[in-house]
């Protein structure tokens, strides 16, 4: 079967409940103090985009999924992992 | 687990029955859930020590025996007085548990708590050392992933707090396949009066209690709970969230802290650690004698809604909390605006001898100061293992290869070969003392700037020896430790230990601590070492298979250089010099890196300790380096003799002619060139010194025996065995010793 | 003529206190430290910014410090020609500032490198250079992971002579295995057209008392006695 | 005039001149590790999602990109900016 390339998109972070210095200092340390207080939050991550070759979205994003698991690209004891996109590569 | 409170408010708790009716019966009436809860912490196994108080009375008072410990055991840290008017203070904790499931963080945080141990003593922590356990290492990610992320948590933490790590020590063994231990150990350097300064007590009325640093949040109810049980006790979901480190608030919490105790108005500090609030309210006010009133409200947290259990209970990163006298507030509130760092004044010490927590119009908590760290004991069953019998008769096969290529397969070994690849990762030469650096020499040495004096630390044991017998494994453990300080030039002066055990409810495993316990304390007393401070973790035991972790007291041992001129270094340094063999060899191969790694045993018989041989080893060594007759010093350990020689050739390049004819009285091959023995040193010292070492020997009754002579080829030739003569490449030993890791890792 | 030099402490600094022994107890200049917020140029004839990881390095090293005040004040400084050090975070933030050109990123291997190396001094002619031979090698140590100099304008900056040292061999050779983090062209050090300011990965403050380092050498105390004798002459 | 709340997220990434060694890593391990030979390319970058008061999404958007700039939350040199989403808070 014909495979076709495929582009996912995503992220993985620390967990809602737990803390992110990361963001925490750049919304308080560089943001708020140069005068942009109109932020109210800044949570930072890891952003991966993958290109695979794959029958389908579906599969595309299980595989990926499946090889962050393997490849401990995060743990999930800390962090969540996000698929923010799975498309088509042109 | 027994369950607490009642109708829908229950709790489960981890206190026994015994001890729920005594809580009762102290309080005359039904404890709230947020006192149920901090009962529960204080009583634990991590906070109370309720397994192993019992013996660890065993340990002396050393703040009294020797007067120049400032603080013992109970402490966050021992401290000691090595003069100038400075002092040290140093402890050693383990973060297994949380390593085990998140190393990275797991490994940050333990940095993180260990360096607020040494900061409430109120100096400037300067230094860290690490000894991990891991399983084997080849073909194994899991281990692989641990040990990476391990070191990496602790570069990350060290690194950008700007403290050293100065040394440590590894051991892969299968035994801590599912349960990694993660021991870190801080030193830290100030005046005697920076630390008078900051007592872990309120001991006065009317002082404001501030509490500084990170905000409180749901993150890390019930760390110690999870420390006190085995990992697969607690399903996925029971476990809490591993806390992410922060080292970057955490260096701002060094600096305000210090800044803040120089202002003499700070009265008294701690920081929080497993417990939280609780765990600091109870002890600062239980050890002052005195008591405290407590504002919730004031208490900043980071998600809005938390109610007094989760406060109470809440183990947040990254925060201290300080007693403050009336008049200096205003000026230590400035340090800690200066620094931007968060704070509140969140109550006041009185009298009462109680503890007040009040939310708005609540009264949450309302104990005796005291009820809370006095907790009880549990006594446990000790038994000795049947299996160890099998192990101690186990025989050594005949070497079914030839010994050059034994050489070569040890000094491959992940036990033995160098550790580059992980103190690379550290910075271990911030602050500018690391005189003896990573790898240089045995034990870390820092100068002390302002003085002409050093320091020197080591830290380690052979799980493997304890395995087979703890009583005789941690007194090696403590000989090759001290042996480590003595072979860069340093007297000990002071042990802190950690003691890495399964689980305490079961014989076996408590038998392995109770032995431990002993044989430290029967060698520091012998040896007149002071006991200044450890720490216990237990439950390291796998559930499914009901195997623990081999026994693991780590021993961390602080010495005193007085001079620049008497710091001694590892490198051969010149052809031509003589190699002497300090000590006896004995056959004791149990429990040896050739016995693993060549026959797969882990039998046989293990080292003993003779602490009259030792402490006349140590006064000759001593007495050599009065007279400047040293050039460069190693001890010997895993691996044996030859592996010692070779490590010592590698930075020159110089090799040696080895005859060892004069050793071999009725040992095999192996067990001479193998062998474990401990107490042993390779000493390098000029020819035309010979008599007069031999004849100080002979004063001291130590056995000395030249065994060579360094040569510039860069190979090491052995003959004098019962075997043929044959050589060894420095080049290619040398190799194999540097890329062992970074081939399995990088690869 | 007294000199008087500036070593700005930001949060999370952590080689400040190791530049201030350096310069006040082993080159012996007076030489203040001064918390980020509080700093005011005048008073001084030069400033250092020290290694150390400045908020942090989240989100990039130096970035966040490079919007301090202090920066301001030291760009006054860059304009009328006062001697500037970065020493390695303190060089990222002097990037992240522009007051150097290019970049800083993630060592190759992804990881933190703390070790000796061998540098060649390229460029004598800068306030902290011109006390070195032209082509000697130094022995210092490097502890960073954010040190893979990168620039679009190579050409650019070999033409201005703005090339201040290469990571090289223990022969003064520029090797690949020299190379520790992966920068381009081996670059460990660079410094801005007027030659005034000077930024490296390296440490020369820990490379400046022989008891510290492996071989003896005091190579990091040529920095600042460069320094000395580029404030005493006044021009470069 | 009423302010409602919004969510950017926004990546930067290293221009490909500068190299990845991050997505580097990830393509070499997934490359030693069988099976994953679907996957043609790993590109990594730092994801950050910021919460801000603003009249509107296009409002949003301009701020942050003009903060991005502005405060040089990317190395021009060597990073691009990428904004990927922008929604009204819920
Ligand atoms: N986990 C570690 N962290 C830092 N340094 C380490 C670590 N493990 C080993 N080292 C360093 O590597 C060197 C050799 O260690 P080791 O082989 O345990 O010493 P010894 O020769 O005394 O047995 C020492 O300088 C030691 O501090
Ligand atoms: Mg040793």
């Amino acid at each position: 079967m014909l495979q076709k390339e495929y582009i996912v998109e995503l992220v993985t972070e620390n967990k809602i409940k737990a803390r992110d210095p990361t963001g925490e200092v750049i919304m308080k340390d560089l943001l708020a103090k140069k005068g942009y207080d109109m932020v109210t939050n800044v949570r930072s991550g890891q952003y991966l985009r993958i290109s695979i070759k794959s029958k389908n979205e579906q599969e595309a994003k299980e595989t990926i999924i499946k090889m962050c698991n393997e490849l401990r690209i995060f743990n999930p004891v800390t962090q969540n992992l996000n698929v923010l996109n799975v498309k088509k590569k042109n | 687990m027994p369950k607490v409170g009642k109708d829908n408010n229950e709790l489960k708790v981890d206190l026994t029955q015994k001890e729920i009716k005594e809580i009762k019966e102290l309080l005359k009436r039904e404890p709230s859930l947020t006192e149920w809860g901090m009962f529960d912490v204080m009583h634990s196994e991590h906070c109370s020590y309720k397994s192993s108080r019992p013996k660890l009375k065993l340990f002396e008072d050393a703040e009294k025996n020797y007067d120049y410990v400032l603080a013992g055991p109970g402490q966050d840290a021992g401290v000691i007085d090595i003069g100038d008017g400075y002092c040290l203070a140093f402890r050693i904790e383990s973060h297994n548990h949380p390593s085990a499931i998140e190393p990275y963080h797991g490994a940050a945080t333990g940095i993180g708590g260990i360096i607020r141990d040494i900061l409430c003593m109120g100096v400037r922590p300067i230094a860290l050392l690490d000894p991990l356990r891991f399983g084997p290492l080849k073909n194994n990610p899991h281990s692989q992933w641990l040990f990476k992320y391990v070191v990496k948590g602790i570069a990350d933490y060290g690194n950008c707090t700007g403290i050293p790590t100065i040394g440590g020590e590894i051991e892969f063994d299968k035994s801590f396949e599912s349960n990694c231990l993660v021991n870190v150990a801080c030193i830290g350097l100030g005046t005697i009066e920076d630390f008078k300064h900051a007592p872990s007590k309120a001991f006065n009325f009317g002082d404001y209690v501030i509490l500084m640093g990170g905000a409180t949040g749901r993150d890390g109810i019930h760390g110690v709970t999870f420390a006190s049980r085995t990992l697969t006790e607690m399903s996925e979901a029971d476990r809490p969230a591993v806390q992410i480190g922060d080292p970057f608030t955490k260096k701002m919490i060094i600096e305000a802290t210090l800044e803040a105790i120089k202002t003499g108005y700070v009265r008294g500090l701690k920081d929080l650690g497993g417990g939280g609030l609780s765990c600091v309210l109870s002890e600062l006010t239980g050890d002052g004698g005195t008591g405290a009133t407590i504002d919730m409200e004031k208490i900043f947290t980071r998600e809005p809604d938390m109610n007094s259990f989760e406060v109470m209970l809440s183990e947040s990163q990254e925060r201290m909390a300080f007693i403050v006298k009336p008049e200096g507030l205003e000026t230590v509130l400035n340090v800690f605006k200066k620094f931007e760092m968060a704070h509140a004044v969140i109550g006041k010490t009185d009298d009462s001898r109680i503890l007040k927590v009040n939310d708005g119009d609540n009264l949450v908590v309302n104990l005796p100061a005291v009820a809370l760290s006095d907790s009880p004991t549990i006594p446990r069953k000790e038994q000795r293992p049947k299996i160890l019998d099998e192990l101690l008769a186990q025989e050594t096969p005949e070497p079914n290869l030839e010994l050059e290529k034994i050489i070569y397969e040890l000094i491959s070994s992940v036990n033995i070969c160098s550790k580059k690849w992980v103190y690379q990762q550290y910075d271990h030469e911030v602050g500018i003392r690391s005189v003896v650096k990573c790898g240089e020499g045995d034990s870390g040495v820092l100068r002390i700037i302002g003085t002409n004096k050093f320091i020197a630390a080591s830290v380690g044991v052979n799980s493997k020896h304890c395995y087979l017998d703890p009583y005789e494994g941690v007194k090696g453990g403590l000989v090759e430790v001290c042996g480590n300080v003595i072979a860069n030039g340093a007297r000990p002066l002071a042990m802190v230990n950690c003691c890495n055990f399964g689980n305490p409810e079961i014989p076996e495993s408590f038998w392995y601590f109770s032995r431990s316990v002993k044989g430290m304390a029967d060698f520091c007393k012998e040896l007149k070492i002071p006991i200044v401070g450890g720490n216990v973790s237990f439950y390291n035991e796998d559930e499914v298979t009901k195997t623990a972790i081999k026994a693991t007291p780590i021993v961390m041992i602080v010495g005193l250089i007085e001079g620049k001129e008497k710091i001694i270094t590892l490198p051969f340094k010149k052809v031509g010099n003589d190699i002497l063999l300090i000590g006896e060899t004995k056959a004791e191969l149990g429990g040896s890196e050739y016995h693993s790694v060549i026959h797969n045993l882990e039998g046989g018989t293990p080292p003993k300790v003779n602490e009259k041989n030792i402490k006349a080893t140590w006064n000759f060594i001593f007495e050599l380096y009065k007279n400047d007759l040293v050039k460069a010093n190693h001890d010997v350990n895993k691996g044996g003799l030859v592996i010692t020689i070779a490590e010592m050739g590698f930075k020159n390049n110089i090799g040696a002619n080895l005859d060892l004819s004069d050793c071999l009285d009725n040992l095999r091959d192996d067990e001479l060139l193998f062998s474990e023995s401990v107490g042993r040193f390779i000493l390098e010292t000029e020819p035309d010194q010979y008599q007069k070492i031999m004849g100080i020997a002979e004063q001291f009754n130590v056995s000395v025996k030249k065994i060579g002579v360094l040569i510039s080829a860069p190979k090491i030739t052995i003959k004098g065995l019962k075997a043929m003569s044959f050589g060894l490449k420095i080049a290619e030993l040398k190799d194999l010793y540097d890329s062992t890791i970074p081939n399995i890792m990088e690869t | 003529m007294s000199i008087k030099i500036a070593v700005i402490q930001f949060p999370g600094s952590n080689c400040d206190l190791d530049t201030l022994h350096v310069l006040k107890n082993v080159v012996d200049i007076e030489t203040n430290l001064i918390w980020h917020n509080d700093f005011k140029e005048t008073e001084y004839d030069g400033v250092i910014f020290p290694g150390g990881f400045t908020f942090g390095d989240y989100l990039r090293a130096g970035i966040i410090a490079a919007h301090s005040p202090a920066l301001d004040e030291a760009r006054i400084m860059l304009r009328d020609g006062r001697p500037i050090l970065g020493i390695c975070n303190g060089f990222q933030i002097l990037i992240e500032a522009e007051f150097l050109p290019g970049a800083l990123l993630k060592n190759d291997s992804l990881k933190f490198i703390c070790k000796w190396i061998n540098l060649i001094v390229e460029n004598n002619k800068t306030s902290f250079t011109n006390k070195m031979k032209l082509g000697g090698v130094l022995n210092m140590p490097i502890a960073h992971g954010e040190g893979r100099y990168f620039t679009d304008n190579l050409k650019e900056l070999e033409e201005n002579d703005q090339i201040v040292f290469r990571y090289v061999n223990e022969t003064g050779e520029i090797t690949r295995e020299a190379n520790p983090n992966g920068a381009l062209e081996n670059i460990a050090g660079i410094c801005n057209l007027e030659q005034n300011c000077v930024g490296l990965m390296p440490h020369p403050e820990r490379a400046s008392e022989p008891i510290l380092s492996p071989k003896g050498t005091t190579h990091g105390k040529l920095f600042f006695e460069s320094m000395i004798s580029f404030v005493k002459k006044g021009v470069l």
